[in-house]
C-alpha cells in the first residue's frame, strides 16, 4: 500500500441551484480517521461521493498525494474503496463472482484462494455459490465489505457502516476499521454516536449548510 | 492505464456483461421475440407479391434497425436502474466501460443481423444476392456502425424517463445517413456481382464508424461522471 | 440595442420591398431588374425569404452546438442556457422553412413534399430538433439535464455533414441546381445578389436579436441572471 | 373487492403509470415523434419504391408491433427491478393492477396506432383505403389484442429476469395468429369497401382477445403471489 | 381501526429445499408488541414478508382475525402497514404524489390535508414537492413510514426499522411505535438489542434453523 494522502479543500454542492453545503476542508493522512456526521439530508453521502469522485462537487477541490506525486482525479478511484446502502453489488452474479468480476474489472489479479479468504473473513464463505439476488440485507453487506477490502484501498469510506449488520458482523466491520487505520485512511459517513467515537476527527454538516467542525 | 491493463479491463466488462445476459436472456428473449414476429409478417405478407430489389435491402434494415433499437439499449439501463454503475465507477475509468459494452452490443447485434438476413434469403421469395461479399461488407460496416450509434445513445437514455419511446426517436435521426447508405450498398448487392461496385459505400461507412467512435470517445466522459 | 433594432426593421423592410416590387426580365435594362432564372421564373423571389430562413435554422444548430462544447467544457449552466435558447429558434426557423418551402413547393414541383435531398436534410434537422427537446423535458436536474442535452448535440452534430454528404448521391434533386455554388458560378445579376445577401444578413441578424431576448428571458426564468451578451 | 373499488383502483393504477409515463409535457410530443421516426424509416429505406397492397398492411403491422414492443416490457420490469412490485401488493389484490397495466398498455397503443396510421396514410404512396370501417375495426381489434399479449409476456418477461426461465420464449408464438389475421384485416380494408368483408378475421380477433385475456387472469394471479 | 389479532402456526419456510427456520409461532392481539430477532440470514426478513403475504411459506399458516371474522389471505395486506429495506417507493414522483398513489390504489381516500400532515410527521414537509429520487437514504425510510402509516393499519411490521434514521428520525420512530401499541400490533425484525427491549415478546430465529423462545 503506498503512503497516501488526501485534502479537500473548501467543498460546495449545490443540487439545481440549491446549496447543500459549502466550505468543507478537510486534511488526511495515513493512519488518520474521519467522521462526517449530520441529520438526514445534511450532504453526508454526497460528501463522500465527492471525495470518491462520483459526483463531481459545484466548487472547491479533492485532491490526492501517493508517494510524493498527485494522482489525477479519474484515477483516485484505485485507491479507494467504499461500503454504502446506494451502492449495488450484481445480483444475477454468486458472491464469488462478483469478487472475480470486479477484481478483473479493477485490472487486479487476485486468485480464487484470496476471494474465498475475503468471504470466509466476512463469513459468507459456505455461501460464495449462492446468487446475491438470494441473499439477506445483511448478506449483501458483507459482500461490499469484501469487495471494498479486496484491493487493499489506501482510503475506505463507509457510508452508513452498521447497516443491517447483526452484532457479529459489527465486530467484522470495527477489527476490519482497526486493520485499516494501521495503514491507511477511513471516513465514515453515519447518524450513530458510536461511529463518530471511534474515529480521530469529525466534521458535522447540515445547520445551513456550512459544515462546522475542522479536519484533522 | 497500460495498454494490456486496458484491453483486459474492457475484455472484463465485456464478458461480465455477456454471462449476464446468458443469465437473464433479457435482449435474447426481445430479439428472439422480434425476430420471429416480424419474419413471419413479412413472409405472410409477401406470399405472392413481387418488390423491388431496393425495398427488400430497406425492409431488411428496417427490421435490424427495430431490432438494435429493442435488443440494445439494456447495456447501461440495468446498470444505472440498479445502481451497480457506482460499483463500476469505483472500479476502472470510463473508457474500457464503454468498449467492453461496445464491443457486447457489436457481437449482439452482428449475430442477430446474420441469423435475420440468413432467414430473410431463406423465406422471403425474391430476395437474391448477386455480390455475396459486397452483402457481407455492407452487413458487417453497417452493423457495427448502428451498434456503435446505438451504444452511446444508449448510455445517454440510461440516463433520461421515457426511455422506450425516447430511445429510437433519438438514435434514427443520428443512424439516417448510415441506413440510406448501407440500404444503397445491399441493394448493389442485389444487383452487381462486382464487389468494388459498392466501394463508395464503404468509404462512407467507414467513415461514419470512424466518426461516431471518435466523437463517443470523447463525450462519454461526460455522461459518466455526475 | 434600440438602434440595432430600429436599423433591423428598415432593413428587413427595404428587403422585402426590393424581393416584390423588382420586376424579373428577360434581359436587364435597369439596375433595378432581376434576370430570368430557368426553373425559377417568377419563383425566384422566394430566394430572398425561403434560402435565408434554412440558413438560419443551419446557423441555430451550429449555434447550440458551441454552446453545447462549451458547456462540457466549463460546466456553466449559462452556456446551456444559451445553446438550448439557440436550439429552440433553430426549430422555429427550421419549421418556417419547411412550411414556405412545402407551400412553394406545392406550385412549382406539383405537390407539397416530394423527398427532394434538401427537404430532406432539413426534416431529418427537424427530428434532431425534435428529439433533443424531447431528451431535455424527460430530465429533471439542472445539471444532468444540461450535459446529457449538449452530448446529444455533439453527437448530432458530428453525423449532420454526412447526411448534407450523403443526401445528394441517394436522391436526385429537384432543386433549381445551386444559384450560389461552390464553382463560384453565379447565375444572378448583382441587384440579385445584393438584395440576396442584404435578407441573408438581415435574418441572420434577425436571429441573434430573438435569441439575445430568449437567453436573457431563460435567465431570468431560471431565477439567475448573469452579466454578459 | 367492491365492484366501484375495484374499478377505482385500476384507475388509479392506470393513472400512476400513465403520469410516470409522461412525466413531462413534453412527453406526448415524445410518442409523437416515436411514430414519425418510425415511420419515416419505412420512407427512407423505399424512397420512391412501390410496393402492393398488402405489403404496405405487413409494414404497418411491423411499426405498430414495434410500438408494442417498446412499451410493453416496461410496465412490469421497472416494477419488479426497482422492487416496488412489493409497494403494490402490500396495497391491492393482483388483478387491478393487472388491468390497470392492460387499459395502460392498450390505450397508449391505440394512440400510437392512431397517429401511426393517419401518417401512413397521409404520407405513403399508394396506400389507398377502401372500406375505412373495415380498416378502423381491425385497428381496434388487432391493436387491443396485441396490447393484451404484450401486457402479460411482460409480465412473464419480468419474472424471468429474476430466474431465467423460459416462459417468455415459449409465449412468443402467441402473438402470430394475431397479427397474421389482423395483416389479412387491413389487407382486405384496402382492397374491399363492404365492411363485412372481413368479418370471418373479427371473429377470430374477438375470440383472440377473449382467450388470451381469459388466460392472463388466470395467470397473471400465479406471478403475483411468490 | 378493527379489534384484530393475527396468529402464526408452525410456520416453515424452505429456499431451494434448505428450511431456514420451521416451527415458529406465534398469536398476537391488540396492544401486543413482537420482536424478531436473530443473525443475518437467519429469516427475520423472510418471516416478515410470510406474515405480510408477500411470501408463502413451505407449511404452516398465517390466519387474522378481524371483529371476530377470519380475514382471507389476499386480504391481509389492507390490515397491515410495513417499512423495510427491500421495499421501495417510485423515485419519479414526490413525496406527496407517492402518498396520493399509493393511498389510490389501496383504495383509501384522504384528504391532501392528511397527506401533508403526514409528511410533517416524518419531517418532509418542505421536501414534499421534491422527486424522490433526489431524496437521501434517511428520506427515503422517513417516506416509507409516512406510506406504512397513513391507512392507520392494525399490524405494522418494521424491518431493521433504525436503519438510514438519525437520532431525530428515531425518535419519530419510537413515538410512532407508542401510538401503534396502543391500538395496534408491532412486529420488528432487527438486529439492535434496543429494539429488542421495546418490544413485550420476542422470537429469536436462526440456530439450525429451529425456532427459540415463543409468541406471547
Ligand atoms: C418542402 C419544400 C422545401 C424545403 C424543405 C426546402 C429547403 C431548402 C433548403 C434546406 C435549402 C438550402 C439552403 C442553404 O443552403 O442554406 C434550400 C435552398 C433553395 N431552395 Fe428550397 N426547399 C423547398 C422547396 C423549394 C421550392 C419549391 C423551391 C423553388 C421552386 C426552392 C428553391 C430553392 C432555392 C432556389 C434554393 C437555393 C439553392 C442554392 O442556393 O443552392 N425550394 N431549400
Ligand atoms: N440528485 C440530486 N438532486 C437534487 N438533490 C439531491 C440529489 N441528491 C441529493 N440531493 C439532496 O442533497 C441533500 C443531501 O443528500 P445526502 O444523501 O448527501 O444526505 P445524507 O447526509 O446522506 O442523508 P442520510 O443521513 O439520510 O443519508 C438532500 O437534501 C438531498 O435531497
Ligand atoms: N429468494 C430466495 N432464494 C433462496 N434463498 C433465499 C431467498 N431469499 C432469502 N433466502 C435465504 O433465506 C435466508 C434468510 O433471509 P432473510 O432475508 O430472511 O434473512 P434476515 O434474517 O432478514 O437477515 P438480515 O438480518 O441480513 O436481514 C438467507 O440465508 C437467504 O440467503
Ligand atoms: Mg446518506
Ligand atoms: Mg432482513
Amino acid at each position: 500500500m503506498h503512503n497516501i494522502a488526501i485534502s479537500a479543500r473548501d467543498l460546495r454542492k449545490d443540487f439545481n441551484r440549491m446549496p447543500v453545503f459549502s466550505g468543507v476542508s478537510f486534511d488526511l493522512g495515513r493512519g488518520e480517521t474521519l467522521a462526517v456526521s449530520g441529520r438526514n439530508g445534511s450532504g453526508k453521502s454526497t460528501l463522500l461521493k465527492i471525495v470518491a469522485s462520483l459526483l463531481s462537487p459545484t466548487s472547491g477541490t479533492v485532491s490526492m498525494i501517493a508517494d510524493g506525486s498527485p494522482v489525477p482525479g479519474r484515477f483516485m478511484f484505485r485507491h479507494i474503496g467504499m461500503v454504502a446502502p446506494y451502492l449495488q453489488v450484481y445480483e444475477e452474479f454468486t458472491a464469488l463472482e462478483n469478487l472475480s468480476i470486479i477484481d478483473r474489472i479493477r485490472g487486479g489479479s487476485h486468485t480464487a484462494a484470496d476471494y474465498e479468504r475475503l468471504l470466509s473473513m466476512v463469513s459468507l464463505g459456505k455461501r460464495k455459490h449462492d446468487h446475491v439476488r438470494t441473499f439477506s440485507s445483511g448478506m449483501k453487506q458483507r459482500l461490499k465489505y469484501a469487495l471494498a477490502w479486496m484491493e487493499r484501498p489506501a482510503l475506505l469510506l463507509l457510508d452508513e457502516p452498521r447497516t443491517n449488520l447483526d452484532a457479529e458482523g459489527i465486530a467484522m466491520m470495527l477489527t476490519l476499521f482497526e486493520d485499516q487505520r494501521r495503514e491507511g485512511m477511513v471516513i465514515i459517513a453515519t447518524n450513530e454516536q458510536e461511529d463518530v467515537d471511534i474515529c480521530a476527527s469529525r466534521i458535522s454538516l447540515g445547520y445551513d449548510g456550512a459544515a462546522k467542525g475542522g479536519g484533522s | 492505464m497500460s495498454g494490456r491493463g486496458f484491453i483486459g479491463i474492457t475484455a472484463a466488462v465485456f464478458r461480465k456483461d455477456t454471462s449476464s445476459e446468458l443469465r437473464t436472456r433479457y435482449a435474447l428473449n426481445a430479439l428472439f421475440l422480434f425476430t420471429v414476429t416480424t419474419l413471419s409478417i413479412i413472409l405472410f405478407s409477401f406470399q405472392s407479391a413481387t418488390v423491388p430489389t431496393q425495398v427488400h435491402a430497406g425492409l431488411l434494415w428496417v427490421l435490424i434497425f427495430f431490432a438494435a433499437m429493442s435488443g440494445l439499449s439494456r447495456a447501461f439501463i440495468t446498470e444505472e436502474d440498479r445502481g451497480t454503475i457506482l460499483l463500476l465507477k469505483l472500479s476502472t475509468i470510463s473508457t474500457p466501460v464503454f468498449y467492453g459494452k461496445l464491443l457486447f452490443n457489436v457481437l449482439l447485434l452482428l449475430a442477430l443481423t446474420t441469423v435475420l438476413t440468413v432467414l430473410y434469403a431463406l423465406v422471403v421469395p425474391g430476395f437474391a444476392v448477386e455480390g455475396l461479399w459486397t452483402l457481407c461488407t455492407a452487413l458487417f460496416l453497417g452493423t457495427v456502425g448502428l451498434a456503435s450509434a446505438s451504444t452511446i445513445i444508449g448510455a445517454l437514455i440510461a440516463k433520461a424517463n421515457a426511455r422506450g419511446t425516447l430511445y429510437p426517436v433519438l438514435s434514427f435521426p443520428i443512424v439516417l445517413p448510415l441506413l440510406l447508405t448501407v440500404i444503397r450498398a445491399t441493394t448493389t448487392a442485389m444487383e452487381n456481382p462486382s464487389w468494388g461496385a459498392a466501394s463508395g459505400e464503404y468509404r462512407v461507412l467507414l467513415s461514419y464508424i470512424v466518426v461516431i467512435n471518435a466523437a463517443s470517445y470523447l463525450v462519454f466522459d461526460f455522461i459518466w461522471k455526475d | 440595442m434600440k438602434v440595432f433594432q430600429i436599423i433591423l426593421g428598415l432593413w428587413l423592410t427595404a428587403v422585402i420591398v426590393c424581393a416584390y416590387v423588382f420586376p424579373i426580365v428577360p434581359e436587364i435594362t435597369g439596375w433595378y431588374q432581376y434576370p430570368v432564372i430557368p426553373g425559377l421564373e417568377e419563383k425566384a423571389r422566394i430566394l430572398f425569404f425561403h434560402v435565408p430562413l434554412a440558413w438560419t435554422s443551419v446557423v441555430g444548430f451550429l449555434v447550440s452546438v458551441f454552446f453545447a462544447v462549451r458547456y462540457l467544457r466549463a460546466k456553466k449552466l449559462d452556456d446551456d442556457i444559451r445553446s438550448s435558447s439557440a436550439a429552440g429558434l433553430g426549430l422555429l426557423f427550421c419549421a418556417l422553412t419547411t412550411l414556405t418551402g412545402a407551400i412553394w413547393a406545392k406550385f412549382s414541383w406539383g405537390s407539397f413534399w416530394n423527398w427532394d435531398p434538401r427537404e430532406t436534410s432539413i426534416f431529418v434537422l427537424l427530428l434532431i430538433y425534435g428529439a433533443y427537446f424531447a431528451l431535455r423535458s424527460s430530465i429533471q436536474e439542472d445539471e444532468k439535464r444540461a450535459t446529457l442535452a449538449a452530448v446529444y448535440a455533439i453527437i448530432a452534430g458530428v453525423t449532420m455533414p454526412f447526411l448534407m454528404f450523403v443526401m445528394p448521391r441517394i436522391i436526385e434533386s429537384l432543386h433549381p441546381d445551386p444559384i450560389i455554388n461552390t464553382k463560384g458560378k453565379v447565375s444572378m445579376n448583382s441587384t440579385m445578389l445584393v438584395v440576396f445577401l442584404s435578407s441573408l444578413a438581415g435574418f441572420t441578424g434577425l436571429f441573434f436579436w430573438i435569441y439575445s431576448l430568449k437567453v436573457r428571458l431563460a435567465r431570468l426564468e431560471s431565477g439567475r441572471s448573469t452579466e454578459g451578451a
